[in-house]
């Protein structure tokens, strides 16, 4: 209760901050709070990444295990995507099975990665209509510090970036090599009172009424969007997201995810 | 998938279905279909068959989920298990859920929610045959529904699928394009104000093709919106009748 | 709650009418309200039906799959029935898995069906102990104008007269019928005040303390019986309504299930 | 499931146990067996030992299903996972939800929920061994651990199966008769008025065979009734007799 | 709400009395109340004993299936062993899925058995890698007076004693004796003011906020400790009760697990 | 399984990984990782990595789950999927519900609950990645983390397993000690008290050699006990650097 009376002060704080020209940290409304990526970090894991983007903190775990395939994809390995947003990560998150939030977060970094094509999925084939790789990507938030879809999002396609298959654990032969094909990043931008934010903290996410997410390629197509949130967008207001967004992703792939 | 590899998607400038790329699929609505819903519609798009019910505004349970300064709403899109080829289990799966968040967000920004504090808005969408753009059709009921309710509202929403399919940019899709085709990118909007409430993309598409997928979807949102006005007065003027 | 208390005064009104011996529809109290059956209405589906008695609307789907047989019946095919009582049809039904009327709803229907032995099981055979045809009856309601179990029953048997067998999504050969062998039809009737009343509508129902559903076949014979509510049935109102019922039925059948 | 095709049923006017067609199964009761519930009873059917536990009047959770008219009562039939050939997953399934339905319904007539305005009055059924004939035999046993708890009740419920075997009208069906058998009938009734609680059919009779087994089930009931009271006589002995 | 009230003043009492040196029902300390072990009474089970300790009640009882081994044990049997706190036993117990106390005690009883190596499990195995018995142990309390755990254990032991394996019903041949090792048996002891108390009641288990279970086997070894409840105990009582409790489990097997 | 029949588990009075009997793994504390919670501390025991947070004292929901007199204290203790060989499904099984019951009584008696009636006191622990011995590093974690939320209590609590393997008596068990050796004992204590808060046995040991292990624990509860203790002051000090 006290919590939620705080962040109603500070949200109403953060949108006269706003509107005034500046956020709260002091970004540029066009910045991103610093970004970390640490790879590799789970032993247990195939392929992991840790991702902070300021306070948030995101671990995204890849495990494979051979299993069959869909009926109408005998020759393709499977991708499944989770993620957890356990309350240790936010005073709001609940013990649970999935909700809206964490299976609309799962879902959104799914199609990126499967809109990109960025897994070659007929190179998980281990035999044709009997058996194939499952991908089970697990995206584990730990502090939700706000835009966990872009953390998440950047954490897949590292830890996928540093996958390994586990042939010898399943007394398998050949190539460990995962082929990661394209880098897709996910930029977030929320609108506030008629302005643009990229990569919203979490008080900038409450005092936002709609959010557009949108996840680009190294080529500069996209491959995924996502709107959220209880209010309308201007057509012209997402057509400049879709500019900003896709030029943000380039940056960030430049810097976070060299090929 | 390879997707779309073997399918002559495009022939002639039409499509698989004869349709040019500009074009809706048949559009059938009818409003007040349910007795005991507070509001209702069916609509047909094309082969899909979706009705949709709204209750409310009605007391919030649980009271703690209840909202002092405005009404809640709640959205549960729902396919009946044998709407689709293969039977689907019964019950929410994370695709419904995802949908019912979308839909939801489409519809909420034209309800005048602050008119109910403390109560719910319910609507129910329920797919009784599905071929492609599902949540289009049930965005595009649940605006109807929602105002044969008389629930307060700024504005009607209408939704429909653009997409891109063997390299071009076409209009709602059906299940040959959505399941093959390159990309579908459903929206939904208040189209006399060009505003937009849902967006999703999935596949790959460039900056110029969404731009035109867009200006695709506008237009047609402004035909469908001419339609679900027209079911609505239709269901005015026979209740007027009625009363008369 | 406000309706919960128009209910009540309602429910009175019916009851004080009922007394005077008449009804709200100004209906004979053996007499059904209109019914009408739709068939073949959803294309995805193996069979279908749309049952409509006054304002209670039921759409009844079947679908078939191959699936593996019951180990003490490898020979037979496998009938599931589910009844979904979506919060759409209804103000006091709720989202959540099957409840006790629900369950109820769908065993009664299921069990008209199996006493009837309508449909023909051992045709259903594919490959003896490994391969059969699973049946799966959804009975979807749509608006809950009261005697949903008349209505859904028909669909039922209403959609299975309508159903083939989907040998080609499954790349099987052979003869696509479903063999039907008898048209179990369930009357239901409930006790208010001594007076015994056919196809209750759904004020009828909360009035009524005691209900029975008996389900018949064209010989006569009777294939299911359910007495429902908190109150008891006098033996010779029981014999009564089991008079009732079946000749009820055989007039629904001949009006609605052509052979 | 061709029933029955290769069982002689009846042989020289008995069933496969030898009993006659009107003939019950042996039956035990025990009253007041368990210390923590209210009331228990445990009963023995042939081969099917049941136990039934009450507990109430007591509040009510959760309040908003509270009646501030009258108690509610609550039944919950439970199958031990090792009471049947194959082990039950514990938790409740379909029919023991429906069975659970029937058998609040059979024994709530007598109950006069009218005297505990808000409360709960709960009943446990445990089946510990069954053979055919679990749910009535719950009954039974629920009648008389309600009586046992001290509930006010306006009389006993009795409860029996008849059916359909080998082309007869029996009593008490067993498990052979009920697996393969060609109807099953379960009754619940108020033995001293004739007034059914609980009715049941499943399988295929005619009229007339229904009204011959609803004759049995009668006389069977009033049997029951006899060996319910006695049980009930016999416990309020002892505890007198520990009061002494 | 009565009943808890009722409870916590007992509990009051039942403080006082131990604290003047006696327990309610005039045991001593270091007693277990009244013992009863009851064998092979549910003939549906291949085995079954019902324990009672005072008016403790439960029965256990043991099916056996058969099914896969574990991938990293493909000759040996499967235990599982669960427990049901259904609320006929009990006006605190609900129904529902198991919970941390129904699951504990399932668990505790279970490392008892695996622990003490009582059942052979290699002697389970139908035919390596492929079908082994998948032995399950239901806990099914009828009456909780109190101190499950040694009652439940005492029934597992007893029911696995009285095993035969069901070979005939799913055709099998061979011997149907289940091979039992060893007779693993469960003391519980509580601390309630610095006094060390065996075999609580259940109201002296809730007056006690800690609790010791050992389970010990033929040979003295220990093969399962459990502490629970919110409070510590000291290092000297705990070495305290490991002394008592094998020297009692050597007393119980002794007069119920004639070997 | 043959519990460690190929394994020479001791060499020349060393373990597997080169430890002696009573030798701990390396042990890596960090406290106030995280920022929305109120206390927070990542460990790391040989390679085990968790992660604790706490919440609260916070208002206790449900309401009727509230204690009048004193604060209730939660502990989830959960694997991210991740985290083993073996991918774990997501959510509670049977084995974390335990643990997080056993772990949960490990810190109460630590906690000075009457402080905050009617509050929760939350404690939550994610095993990143395990390698045997995940409890215990998740309760020397937790009453870091508690510490760090400023929840009052009388001391900290400090856990470790010994165990039995090929025949010896040794501390802190790996992997491949825990998954083939003979027993493991967890063990969760108030160190400057000798207070045990947390006991469990699985295996099989003699009276003599769990005195032995109790005695191991003690020594190196002593030991964590430092650690934890530094880790806080370390973190009082910088938050004492920033504020300066």
């Amino acid at each position: 209760m006290g919590l939620e009376i705080m962040d109603d002060v500070r949200k109403d704080y953060v949108r006269n901050m706003i509107a005034e020209g500046s956020r709260e940290d002091g970004r540029d409304f066009r910045e991103y709070r610093e970004i970390s990526v640490e790879r590799a970090i789970i032993e247990n894991a195939e392929g992991s990444a840790r991702v902070k983007i300021g306070t948030t903190d995101v671990l995204v775990g890849v495990k494979l295990e051979p299993g069959e395939p869909f009926p109408d994809t005998p020759g393709e390995g499977v991708i499944i995507t989770n993620a957890e947003l356990v309350p240790l990560a936010s005073p709001e998150f609940e013990s649970g099975p999935p909700n809206e939030n964490s299976i609309q977060l799962a879902r959104v970094v799914d199609r990126g990665i499967r809109g990109s094509e960025a897994i070659n999925i007929e190179k998980l084939c281990i035999e044709e209509g009997e058996k194939v790789w499952i991908v089970f990507l697990d995206i584990h938030v730990l502090d939700n510090g706000g835009n966990l879809v872009d953390a998440a999002a950047l954490g897949a396609i590292a830890a996928l970036q540093n996958t390994r298959l586990p042939n010898e654990r399943y007394n398998l032969t050949g190539d460990d090599t995962l082929l990661i094909e394209d880098t897709p990043v996910a930029v977030t931008m929320v609108e506030i009172d008629g302005n643009i934010l990229l990569d919203p903290d979490y008080i900038e996410e409450k005092a936002a009424t709609s959010r557009l997410t949108l996840i680009s390629n190294a080529d500069s197509t996209v491959s995924g969007i996502q709107k959220s949130g209880s209010d309308g967008m201007k057509e012209e207001v997402i057509l400049e997201m879709l500019e900003i967004g896709i030029e943000k992703a380039g940056e960030i792939r430049e810097k976070f995810l060299p090929a | 998938m390879k997707k779309g590899e073997d399918i002559e998607f495009i022939k002639e400038g039409k499509r698989v279905d004869g349709r040019g790329f500009d074009e809706l699929r048949d559009i059938k609505i009818e409003v007040g279909v349910l007795k005991r819903a507070d509001g209702s519609c069916y609509l047909e798009l094309g082969n899909n068959k979706v009705i949709a019910a709204v209750y409310g505004p009605r007391e919030m349970h649980p009271r703690h989920a209840q909202d002092a300064k405005m009404a809640v709403v709640k959205f549960r899109y729902n396919m009946a298990p044998f709407s689709v080829d293969d039977r689907k289990r019964p019950g929410p799966d994370r695709r419904s859920v995802e949908i019912s968040k979308v839909s939801r967000e489409a519809v909420e920004p034209v309800i005048i929610k602050e008119y109910y504090p403390k109560t719910a808005i319910e609507v129910y969408v329920e797919i009784l045959q599905s071929d492609a753009g599902t949540r289009t059709a049930g965005i595009n009921a649940a605006s109807v529904a929602l105002a044969d309710a008389g629930i307060p509202m700024k504005d009607l929403v209408s939704s429909v699928a653009v997409g891109k399919v063997g390299g071009e940019v076409v209009l709602d899709l059906n299940a040959v394009e959505d399941n093959y085709g390159e990309a579908d990118m459903p929206i939904a909007m208040i189209a006399r104000r060009n505003v937009i409430t849902a967006l999703q993309m999935d596949g790959r598409m460039t900056k110029e093709e969404i731009e035109k997928g867009l200006k695709l979807a506008m237009n047609a949102c402004h035909q469908i919106y001419e339609l679900q006005r027209t079911a609505l007065l239709k269901r005015y003027d026979s209740s007027e009748d009625r009363a008369a």
